[in-house]
């Protein structure tokens, strides 16, 4: 029988897929305060799981040219930049001659890059208007450190200042719709409680991409296949750590049993706290959200969607049982009102 | 190019420029993307929503399904509501209709399986669909139902070739049994057909697509409607006129289910806008406006061929617009981070204020 | 494999006999799945080497299959490192798989407007000829005063700062006993 | 605390940096110091923007706040340091003469150093010919033996002596104010102070700080003294020789330590001994003396034994005392040999053939144009290298080709293309940046006619000595003689690299033991060693830079890991991290002690001491080598066992940092009327084109300030990231960072074309406008900054123009290091002209520059008085 919280609530996802005395669960912790946007992780997933080149244009996303995670970049590090104070530290321009931030413009100018990530839909184009307000400062309201050198300082503008870089990857959802849309079984639970595809099965229906609540998972076009994340099952088979938490220079990415990796976080962000980072905050470390928790969760600086992330994602799947429900219901009005209409009055 | 003093124009006027065009709603100043990326031209008619995001990009990836899918859910739906009236006319002995329903039930189920597989992105590996049996995937449980409704609507339209054969020997042992091998099978095509037509909305609905997943009510009865609406238009063009009775009080049923059920799609809050807004808000409300001509036309068309047609071909019409427009409003909303981001934000701000009471 | 063990194999099979009714998991793992492991432990070999990029001086494993490098990672042994690596580092498997790597001679004859192939014997005999030549045509003796000059100026070197120790004492020695002087490196720049 | 500057440790140096986190983790305070905020800035406590090339008044201004409130450990800098050394008469400070020190000779922009002596050591000073010691990039003492200086110095521990080093160098920094730091460096006067105060609380007896720095301090036409200014402040507050000190120098290639331990430079050989001189050296006495430097202290007392190493090692049996070791077979220095001067040679038709070994000019070299226009210009070239780099193409790929500055059918030089091995193709040492040596073990073999760098060479001496066989000319008997029988093996050939270490390393020449120690050299001729700092790699016979017991099984200092020069001890100079009676400065800071009861120095690192001396030893009067090192004389390598505050002698621009502006700067030096630094390396070559700078007119035609440096995902010139597909799509086009009020002014748009002019060539590049990068606000003006990558070319997966087609030529004075870390300019939006229309632009912006005649900006400026400068004037 199917556990109670099959569909949804807190679940040990590795038993609920029929593994009997699993390992523990596995999963990954990115500290995105010691991220040091190095890109270690996006190459070093490259090299071991043979993910092809995923675009040569320049994005002008601040330092990020891979633009999202797509089946040709499993990691995506993340750079935002921000006219905001970054906690720890003194500010960064205090009493230069600045003039107000250029964030939100620059931000605008990137959201409407493209480049051929050979995935589809790939990397979509965003909307300006939007992007403009990701740097979360103050709206950029004219020139008044636009004057030739030499000639008068101009008012100090920005101040502040912060870089912000988060190494983003599949959330190996303890509810994994993609897991539960795939028709083929491509999708599957490992033992460790990751959620990953399986190549020699995928067909490319598809499903699995609208149905991720993070936008992760994504097709790739010579190929048709959906990839993703697998956290390196080959890897973990044999003990070893995925090749990103493996590479990461600064333990940005911290691999191992989920259960220990939430009270590391948990220290980690009281320790933020202290340190007078009261920004600081986890991001799918809760067995009580609406994926039931993630297999791989952040420590965050800023609100989720400022990284591309939804910022209180339920699995659609939790609302199966009542679609289901209406289905039925239609599929019998439907026959209702055939047999109706077939056995009123003859004309 | 000897010439480098900077041009004349005020300092920083370039820059005012440069920032001017960005708040144009066109956002034309801008190079257009190279590579893949559409123009994104029309979320910038909507009021820019207080929230942030990463670089406007969408949260979600939209969905990477092609038109094929928008098609399917005609002809799947087509050939559902077929099977019905297939069956409907074998039990109430009408032969022509039967006819009629049962040979487009066939050539509906033989598009959609076409073009689900042409949609596949390996269509070679298709049958891996038949590994596993997932009542948390609608398409799973799409794929055995077209399993058990093709083979059965395959059997029930070929049986009408019966008369086509010759009257004895073994062929003509054929001939004799094929009806009743027919009338079981279209029967029991009928028995699944219900099942075919509406588990599509699910199909949709099963997503993290805001304005698909939101719609879960309503998109079942909307695509039970519209396969009724599709199927009833295809008899009223194709079939006897005398016998297409059942057919224009069904036209009204299935406008009755698909506007009746469907009207909550315009009121589950942001995620509406792509069903009343652009194109796809567009295809939605002319599939309403053909479907109530079409059944208003049936109403009224009697035994004219004439209107029977018009009626049916509004018909048709009418369940294909809301397909693509459905399946469009879909897309835009995977495609726009507000979509994803203003609900969810909403709902936590409500969760935290429910909390602090 | 017979019709039993096919229907057995059948993952729904497998759902409505096993542990995992919904197909999650157990029900829907591939053979290819079941026969995964990672390519670093059925590698023929090992070497423990050093990225060759900045001078942090990371500890590398490079894996070898079938006399080709099949993987490139940070050696977890390595206090200076502790298993870690950079981008580029990181990229090692590439930069020494790279398509884009030149295997074999190319020359371009003077006045040339085309590579051109080369057999390596006849390209080393071709250099020590010039080297030779220029050593001779600008062999300076003695100085202005008859103070030993002992060299040649005619021609020079400049060495990137991926070389070996090894590499670098051979260069220097070489061209120390021919003469040369104008032999310079990366760690001038 | 940890500061860094003038390097961007997280994006060149990341696995690095693991350390700084790890520290940061602990509680150590971050400080970064760059033109623009970087990944390093955004992990960092607190960022200070600095104008580019201002980094030695920024420090100088620490160093003044340190000594005006008496923050220095005075202990350690009364016994380990020169602080308390007394300085003839005749000395005259910057403070004085605007900016230049006594005994300058304006006709060879060169000083006499006799007036910066010790008192009494006067006629040291005469020895160096200055000049030639520029030349020769000899001023460092052949960059690591220290300087000639008696043995026993007259002292006052009082530090009160006007003449003392101590009160030379409060008066030197005495101008070096808050307020001049921030009209110099356009940082505010309260982040100076944060950055000061932080720096000299977090030091002393409980607590070390260290300093971090990388190319963004070398490549600069004064870059030696920028390190000599960190190193004053970490000898001042007793940062030296200490865990968590130290001045870090974090270098940015494999095997760049090692490509100067076991030199391919033209004025050094193996283990820092000097290039035989035409006119210092011509015999051997004549070269030992001048390394050894009679009468001094230290090490360097045994510098015949080296070289008499090296020569038995490189002539083997026909090396004999009766032939001074064949000293008589080296070739001879006459002056300037380095490679910018070949470059200019090369263009001048002086050379006729070049190899390139992994070496990337076009790209990676200062002035792109003059470095393909020299290579078009020979008779032949060889290059080496995994991939077809710019520097293998450029006789059809080059800019110049577009330009018609190089067409194929008219370019003479001959191309060899030789397809090299790559790092697990083949087995040897790198050095990495802290001294350490480690193996690599060969994975595979190289593909097709792909070869090492040990076969090209050691087959190359084959033929050429088979060649000569039968000569009897006297010329070709240094190669004849030559040592050169290596074991080869293996389908190729290849040499063997584990014998080449162990000839470095040196054996006993009869029993062909190897030997473990540089001590154990003999200069009888009974040994013979390649590079006596690398003796004891293999001792015992044993590969010690192949040691890899696991770091987790070993304390942090982990000796068990591979082998660091000399001896394998990790930290340099280490006796300094206990008090001059050799007791730890405190329990938390313990690193090496003495131990009484055994008589013998101890501790977590092999102490960089005799074993055996105790802390109480003092040598007789007038002992000099290795015996006149006290017990409490640290530093043991200087001629005087101190840390240098005050550079006597060996620094060829001043015996204390001072700051001059770049060669090509916006800016009146707002320190002195000197404007750069008059002794720097200069050529005048009608290639060689600079910006004019104050007070020169016109210099406002380039009136903003570049810099240049690395990605974290691109390797150098390029050919090791932009050939890579993984890499090259993290950083896919060439770009330039600016800030929006620069963007504004010049009219840039993020993601649209920009390019730059200096007087040498123009490049284009997408422009990135970003809040990273600020104006600064210097002397009451406003000065823009831009910043680009200089790692693109026109080869690879990846293109663009290179950053380092921008710079000019001009060298630091003691190393020879071009300045290619800062440079003026013009931005102009959109893209650059191409062709003929490409030379007449920049030709054109030499002509409103003045400069159309080549007028070089003049060495000295002390006698242009202006209201901007010298605020004693």
């Amino acid at each position: 029988m199917p556990h109670a919280n099959a569909l949804y609530g807190p679940l040990d996802p590795a038993p609920d897929a029929g593994y009997e005395n699993p390992p523990p669960r596995m999963g990954f912790f990115t500290d995105t305060s010691v991220c040091i946007g190095c890109k270690a992780c996006e190459v070093a997933c490259k090299e071991w799981n043979g993910v092809p080149e995923s675009g040569l244009d320049l994005l002008g996303m601040s330092y990020d040219n891979t633009g999202a995670l797509t089946a040709n970049s499993w990691r995506h590090v993340a750079f935002v930049e921000q006219p905001r104070s970054a906690g720890w530290a003194t500010p960064a321009f205090e009493e230069q001659p600045d003039g107000p931030s250029v964030s939100p413009l620059t931000a605008a100018v990137g959201a409407r890059t493209g480049t051929d990530t050979g995935t589809d839909p790939g990397l979509s184009p965003g909307s300006p208007a939007v992007a403009a307000r990701m740097s979360g400062g103050p709206e950029f309201l004219g020139m008044p450190g636009a004057q030739p050198p030499g000639r008068g300082s101009g008012a100090e503008g920005r101040t502040d200042f912060r870089w912000l870089m988060m190494s983003d990857v599949c959330k190996h959802c303890t509810h994994a719709a993609c897991l539960d849309v795939c028709p083929t079984g491509s999708l599957f639970r490992t033992e460790f409680g990751t959620v990953v595809v399986q190549e020699d099965i995928c067909n490319g229906c598809g499903y699995c991409i609208s149905a991720c609540p993070y936008g992760v998972i994504d097709q790739r076009k010579d190929d048709g296949r959906a990839w993703k994340c697998t956290l390196c099952y080959d890897r973990l088979g044999v003990g070893m750590t995925p090749a990103c938490a493996q590479a990461c220079p600064t333990e940005s990415i911290q691999y191992g049993e989920l259960d220990e990796l939430r009270e590391r976080a948990a220290a980690r962000v009281a320790k933020l706290h202290e340190r007078g980072v009261p920004e600081a905050r986890l991001y799918g470390h809760d067995p009580n959200d609406g994926v039931g928790g993630d297999g791989a969760f952040f420590l965050l600086l800023d609100e989720p969607e400022v990284y591309g992330l939804p910022p209180d994602p339920i699995v659609t799947t939790r609302d199966l049982p009542a679609m289901w429900k209406r289905a039925g219901l239609a599929a019998v009005t439907m026959a209702v009102a055939t047999a109706i209409a077939f056995l009123g009055r003859r004309r | 190019m000897t010439d480098e003093t900077p041009s004349n124009e005020p300092v920083g006027a370039r820059f005012r420029e440069f920032r001017a065009g960005l708040d144009r709603p066109d956002g034309k100043r801008h190079r257009r993307p190279r590579g893949r990326g559409g123009d994104g031209g029309e979320q910038l008619t909507v009021p820019p929503a207080d929230f942030a995001s990463y670089y406007g990009r969408p949260v979600l990836k939209p969905p990477v399904w092609k038109y094929d899918i928008a098609g399917y859910l005609f002809t799947g739906g087509l050939a559902a509501g077929s099977a019905l009236i297939g069956a409907g006319a074998q039990l109430t002995g009408r032969p022509g209709l039967r006819r009629v329903g049962r040979w487009t039930a066939l050539g509906g189920v033989a598009a959609s399986t076409y073009l689900l597989v042409h949609d596949l992105g390996r269509p070679a590996r298709f049958h891996h669909m038949l590994r596993v049996a997932k009542v948390t995937s609608p398409m799973s449980v799409g794929t055995w139902i077209l399993a058990a409704f093709g083979p059965l609507a395959g059997v029930a339209a070929v049986a009408e070739l019966a008369p086509l054969l010759p009257q004895h020997g073994v062929l003509g042992l054929a001939r004799r049994i094929a009806p009743p091998i027919g009338n079981v099978a279209g029967l029991a095509a009928a028995a699944t057909a219900p099942a075919l037509a509406t588990y599509t909305g699910v199909l949709l609905a099963d997503t993290a697509v805001p304005s698909w997943h939101d719609a879960y009510p309503s998109l079942p009865f909307v695509f039970a409607g519209s396969a009724l609406a599709a199927a009833s238009g295809v008899g009223l063009i194709a079939a006897p006129t005398a016998e297409t009775a059942p057919l224009r009080r069904l036209a009204l049923a299935a406008a009755a289910i698909e506007l009746g059920g469907g009207h909550r799609l315009e009121r589950q809050g942001l995620t509406s806008e792509p069903y009343t807004h652009g194109r796809s808000g567009r295809l939605v409300k002319a599939g309403r406006a053909l479907l109530a001509v079409g059944a208003a036309t049936a109403l009224v068309s009697g035994r004219s061929r004439v209107l029977s047609a018009i009626s049916g071909a509004a018909l048709v019409a009418s369940s294909i617009a809301t397909r693509f427009g459905v399946f469009e409003a879909g897309r835009v909303s995977a495609r726009d981070p507000k979509y994803t981001v203003v609900p969810q934000r909403e709902r936590l701000a409500e969760n935290r204020s429910t909390t602090r009471l | 494999m017979g019709v039993r063990s096919w229907f057995e194999g059948w993952p729904v099979y497998r759902q409505l006999t096993g542990t995992d009714p919904l197909g999650r998991g157990a029900a829907a793992k591939s053979d290819g799945s079941r026969s995964l492991t990672a390519r670093t432990d059925t590698a023929d070999s090992m070497a423990r080497s050093v990225c060759p990029y900045c001078a942090v001086g990371c500890g590398q494993r490079v894996f070898v299959k079938d006399g080709q490098v099949s993987q490139i990672e940070g050696d977890p042994d390595s206090p200076i490192s502790r298993g870690r690596l950079c981008p580029k580092g990181a990229a090692s498997k590439s930069l020494v798989t790279s398509p884009l790597r030149q295997t074999t001679v190319r020359y371009r004859r003077p006045y040339g407007t085309e590579w051109e192939d080369l057999d390596l014997d006849t390209a080393m005999n071709m250099i020590a000829d010039r080297v030779l030549a220029a050593r001779d045509e600008t062999w300076e003796d003695v100085d202005a005063e008859g103070r030993p000059l002992n060299r040649t100026l005619g021609f020079s070197s400049l060495g990137g700062a991926t070389l070996d120790n090894e590499e670098n004492y051979l260069i220097k020695k070489l061209f120390t006993a021919t003469g040369a002087l104008q032999i310079e490196n990366q760690a001038r720049i | 605390m940890i500061v860094i500057q003038g390097s961007n440790m997280a994006e060149a140096h990341p696995v690095g940096f693991q350390w700084v986190m790890e520290a940061k983790r602990r509680g150590a305070k971050v400080f970064h110091v760059d033109p623009r905020f970087t990944r390093t800035s955004a992990l960092a406590d607190a960022y200070l923007p600095i104008r580019a090339g201002t980094d030695i008044a920024l420090l100088g201004g620490v160093i003044r706040y340190i000594l005006d409130n008496e923050l220095d450990f005075r202990e350690y800098v009364v016994a380990y340091t020169n602080a308390a050394t007394i300085v003839t008469e005749d000395y005259r400070d910057t403070e004085d003469l605007h900016g230049l020190f006594s005994g300058f000779n304006e006709e060879n922009a060169s000083y006499d150093q006799t007036s910066w002596q010790y008192n009494g050591d006067e006629s040291n000073g005469a020895k160096h010919d200055t000049e030639t010691q520029r030349e020769t990039a000899a001023g460092l003492e052949h960059e690591s033996h220290g300087a000639q200086v008696n043995g026993q110095t007259q002292r006052d521990e009082t530090l009160q002596h006007p003449r003392c080093v101590y009160q030379i160098l409060k008066r030197h920094y005495a101008r070096y104010t808050p307020e001049m730091v921030e009209r110099v460096c356009g940082i505010p006067q309260d982040r100076f102070l944060e950055l000061a105060q932080a720096w000299a609380a977090n030091s002393g007896r409980e607590r070390t700080s260290m300093l971090v720095y990388s190319v963004g301090w070398t490549q600069h036409s004064v870059g030696v003294q920028y390190i000599r200014t960190g190193a004053i402040i970490q000898l001042l507050l007793g940062n030296m020789g200490r865990p968590g000190g130290g001045v870090m120098a974090l270098r940015g290639h494999a095997s760049i330590q090692g490509s100067t331990d076991v030199p391919t430079l033209f004025n050094l050989l193996p283990g820092y001994l000097p290039m035989p001189h035409h006119a210092d050296h011509p015999t051997f006495d004549e070269w030992v003396e001048s390394i050894r430097h009679p009468g001094q202290k230290g090490f360097w007392g045994n510098a015949r034994a080296y070289g008499v190493n090296l020569l038995k090692a490189y002539w083997g049996d026909a090396a004999t005392a009766e032939n001074d070791y064949c000293y008589g077979y080296m070739p001879r220095m006459t002056g300037d040999h380095g490679t910018y001067q070949q470059v200019l040679n090369m263009i001048d038709g002086k050379i006729k053939g070049y190899f390139l070994l992994g070496q990337n000019p076009a790209v990676g070299s200062a002035h792109g144009r003059a470095q393909r226009l020299g290579m078009a210009n020979l008779d032949w070239l060889v290059v080496r290298d995994l991939f077809m780099i710019e520097s293998a193409t450029f006789w059809h790929n080059a800019p110049e080709a577009e330009t018609g500055e190089i067409v194929p059918e008219r370019c003479r030089t001959e191309v060899f293309f030789l397809p090299a091995a790559s790092h697990v193709e083949k087995e040897g040492t790198f050095t990495q940046t802290q001294r350490l040596l480690q193996w690599r073990e060969k994975a595979v073999e190289p593909p097709g006619d792909a070869r090492s760098e040990l076969w090209f060479f050691y087959h190359l001496g084959r033929i050429i000595r088979e060649r000569l066989a039968q000569s009897t000319r006297p010329r070709d008997r240094a190669l004849l003689d030559l040592n050169w029988n290596y074991p080869t093996h293996g389908p190729n050939a290849e040499p063997s690299a584990e014998a080449v270490l162990y000839e470095i390393n040196g054996y006993d020449v009869a029993s062909g033991r190897p030997l473990s120690s540089y001590t154990e050299m003999k200069d009888d001729g009974s040994t013979a060693g390649g590079c006596w700092i690398y003796t004891g790699v293999y001792a015992d016979g044993v590969n010690q830079a192949a040691r890899r017991k696991p770091g987790a099984e070993q304390s942090l200092v982990a000796l068990e890991w591979g082998w660091a020069w000399p001896s394998n001890r990790r930290i340099l100079y280490n006796r300094a991290s206990a008090d001059p009676e050799g007791r730890p400065w405190s329990e938390r800071k313990k690193y090496v002690w003495w131990d009484p009861d055994k008589g013998e120095w101890t501790g977590y690192d092999v102490p960089d001491f005799e074993k055996n001396k105790a802390p109480t030893y003092r040598p007789p009067p007038n002992t000099s080598g290795v015996a006149g090192i006290a017990g409490d004389d640290p530093f043991i390598l200087q001629g005087d066992g101190k840390g240098w505050l005050y550079a006597p002698s060996g620094v060829l621009d001043g015996p204390l940092p001072t700051h001059y502006e770049p060669v090509e700067s916006p800016v009146r030096n707002p320190l002195y009327r000197q404007q750069a630094n008059p002794t720097r390396k200069v050529y005048t070559h009608p290639i060689n084109t600079l910006n004019p700078s104050p007070p020169q007119e016109h210099s406002d035609v380039f009136p903003y300030v570049f810099t240049v440096s690395r990605l974290t995902e691109h390797h150098t010139a390029g050919a090791m990231s932009r050939n890579v597909s993984p890499l090259a799509e993290l950083q896919p086009e060439m770009f330039v960072e600016v800030s929006p009020e620069l963007a504004a002014l010049r009219g840039l748009s993020h993601l649209g074309w920009a390019h730059l002019v200096t007087s040498r060539a123009a490049v284009e590049a997408k422009v990135l406008v970003t809040d990273r990068v600020t104006p600064l606000r210097v002397d009451g003006r406003i000065i823009h900054q831009v910043w680009l990558p200089y790692h693109f070319g026109f080869e690879g997966l990846v293109t663009g123009d290179s950053a380092n087609d921008l710079f000019g030529i001009t060298l630091d004075p003691n190393v020879l290091i071009q300045e290619s870390k800062v440079g003026t300019c013009d931005v102009r939006p959109g893209r650059r002209p191409r062709g003929q229309d490409l030379l007449d632009l920049v030709v054109d912006y030499r002509r409103r520059s003045g400069n159309l005649v080549h007028r070089y900006p003049p060495m000295v400026t002390t006698d242009v008085a202006d209201s901007s400068s010298d605020q004693e004037a």
